[in-house]
Formats: C-alpha cells, structure tokens, sequence
C-alpha cells in the first residue's frame, strides 16, 4: 500500500494490516525516517512535493521491488507539509518468508525515496528557511540496487 | 505547454505553476529550460549555468535532450531530499 | 532495552519508547520475526531458552552493537513458551543518526540472535512435536559481522 | 556440579538438571561429555558421537576443551534455533 499524506500515522496498526491475512511471512522489516534536530537550530522544515508524480513514482518502486523479491507485502507511507523535530516523516514496511529479503527490499526502498521520490525539504533555520540540498552518499546508496 | 516549478526554482521564480507558448524552435527539455531562463532574473537564476536542475516529462523523469513534443506538464526541480535519516 | 518474556508486545508502544527524549535520531529500523505457517503443517512452536544466560547473552550483544555503532538506541524483546502461527516471536528495534547505521545495527542484531542466543524451538507437527534443527545459512549470515 | 540439559539434549535425557560428581579426571567440558555419556542409554542418544553438542560453562559460550574446575553451572545444549524470519 502506498500513502502520501498530510497526517501522522498508527505503526502499530500499519504492521498489523501487513501481515494480515497471510500466514507465510517469517520477517517483518521496518523503516521510520524522523525529523532530526541538529546543532545549528533547525526545529522544523516543510516538506513539498509533487502531487500526482508522487503516488506515480511511489507505486512504480514498489513493484520494482514486488518483482525483485516476489512474495513480499509492502507499505510505503510518506508526510508532506510542516513537520516538527522528532515528527515521523516516511514509513516503509517489508514483510517477507524470509528476514534478509525483508531486510534488502527495505532498504532498497529506502534508498530509492531519499533520491528518486519528487519530495524537497524546506529547513526553518534561526537565519531563516533554506532548501536542503541534496547529498551526494544518498546517490551512491541507491546506486547499489 | 503547462511548466511547473518545485522547491528552490518555485521560490526563485515566484511562482509554482505557469503555460507557456515556447517557439517552434524548442524541441527538447534542455532548450525549453534555456528559453525560460531569458524570462526575468527569477527565471535566470533557477535556471542558471551549473545550477542543478532536473526535469519530468507527464511525470516520469527524464534527461534534458528529452522531447517536448505533445507534453501535457512539463516540472522542474532540485535534485530529492524526501525520506530521511 | 532487553527483555524476555512469556508475553505478546505493543510495537507501536516499543518504538515511541525507544526514540522519547531523543532529537538526534533521524532512522529507526525494526524487525519483528513472525510463526510461519509451513507447508508441512506446523500450527504452532514452544520456544525453550536457557534463563539467566539469555539475559546475560543478549545484553552483551546489545552492549557489542553499542560499542559498533555509538550513539545508538535499541530494544530486543524475545518471547518463549508456546506460540501460534502468526504470532511475533522476537522483535529488535535501532534507531539511529541515520538510517545506514540503523540498519546496519539491526541486521547485526538479527543475524546474532539467529546463532547465539540460547532459544530452542520444538514444532508441532501432524505427526508429533520435533525439535528444529538449525540452519547453515545463518551461521553464515552472523559470520559476516 | 550442577549441569544443565536443554531441547533435544533434555528431552533424550529425561531431565532438565542434575547434580553430578565426575571423577578427578574431568577436567575438560568434553571430558564431562564422554562420562555423562555412559549414565544411560538417553544419555549415550544425547552425547552420540556426531551428535551437535554445544556448550555453556556459567552461561557463558565455550570450547570442548574449556576446563569444568570451579564451574556453577555446566550447560549442554543443540545449536540455538531462536530468533526468526
């Protein structure tokens, strides 16, 4: 399932409905990205993105990833607008036979979000907002899938 | 030719979303991108040499020698910073 | 956090405790292994462990993990007593800086708990209960650390 | 000295501890093995030769070839099969 969403969201209830209903899956991996606060001041930043693109991208990767490891269930949730330090941004859940492709179909998603999901972080600085660029290690991260 | 605009370009330009009616002459993302640049200092400096910029056609990525022939939207934007940790 | 228990968790309830009070974590990686309905018929498992040296055993390899990978939070939970397929099993939640060393930590701790804490898992089988023998594969996926 | 027995090894064994008290010439963990072996035919089943035995002296991990001098507790047990997935 995939969400582009305004709201928080339930994990709990999230890994629930994962697993719901099948009773072959052995591992359940995953993922909760959190606005982290760093030492120069940021408390908040604002995610945009682009509505349409976005659910278009999200499910093209996720069955990218259905086709590379076959059986698994997946959850892609992920916020846009004002998030605070500490809010949960982007949830991704695996759930396979196995724990290591629960474990690879995660980060593989993982990875492809943070270079190829159409979201821009905007950082309220004490200076004032700043578009976060993007790093370099997430595009070598990717690049090993 | 709707034209959209995300993130740093959007603040720059001052505006998210535009038509335009480029010359015969534009075929391809990159000549529309060097057209647009030419449309004020806004434009000039999202689209400025060096600045990096990437594009979609109808919504799927694409390189800038790509066409723009028969696109409904055409969007411009910074490299992702979605996801985190 | 390390405990073992006879009990069922609230995973919802284990992650919110395992980031409280922190702003300096930007990933948090799960993994909760699940009874797995086989083929063969296995409805459910008692899992035996060894009291005192599972505690001993697990804290040591979440003291290791923090020694790797500083900085980190983390929770190992690992049920025993007899188990429905479906049910969780074992749950290893680490969250992190970022997202590289939480899965990484996670992995290590998974891989770990496969090969050297002391739990022993005896199958109901249709045609009585069986003691599972372990598996080559995850000798060598904890050899990798 | 006390030894413990778990999974596979308890159930062959019939019990899950026992106090015993080896000769002087126990010295080893696998010396402990070859004379718990001949305590009975569930014993002779747990400690057959090939049979995977692992070891715990006060709960901690070791060789055939740890020394039992001065141990609480001795601890024989199949290869772990926790965790999953």
């Amino acid at each position: 399932m995939i969400r582009v969403q305004r709201d928080d969201f339930d994990v709990g209830a999230e890994l629930e409905r994962l697993t719901a209903g099948r009773t072959d899956l052995g591992g359940l991996v995953s993922f909760i990205g959190l606005v982290r606060g760093t030492e120069d001041g940021v408390r908040a930043m604002t995610l945009e993105h682009y509505p349409g693109m976005t659910e278009r991208a999200l499910t093209a990767i996720a069955e990218d990833a259905r086709s590379r490891w076959p059986g698994i269930e997946l959850t892609i949730i992920h916020r846009f607008g004002r998030l605070e330090r500490g809010d949960r941004i982007v949830f991704v859940a695996v759930a396979a036979a196995h724990r290591a492709e629960a474990f690879a179909a995660s980060e593989f998603l993982v990875d492809w979000l943070k270079t190829k999901a159409p979201f821009w972080k905007l950082e309220e600085r004490p200076e004032g907002s700043q578009w976060v660029e993007a790093q370099h290690e997430d595009e070598e991260r990717a690049s090993r899938w | 030719m709707k034209v959209l605009y995300f993130a740093g370009l959007r603040t720059r330009i001052g505006r998210g979303e535009e038509d335009v009616d480029p010359p015969a002459e534009v075929h391809t993302v990159g000549e529309l991108m060097q057209w647009l640049r030419d449309r004020g200092p806004g434009y000039a400096a999202a689209f400025a040499p060096g600045a990096l910029v990437r594009a979609a056609v109808d919504q799927d990525y694409v390189g800038m020698d790509h066409s723009v022939s028969g696109a409904h939207e055409i969007a411009f934007f910074p490299p992702v910073t979605g996801g985190n940790g």
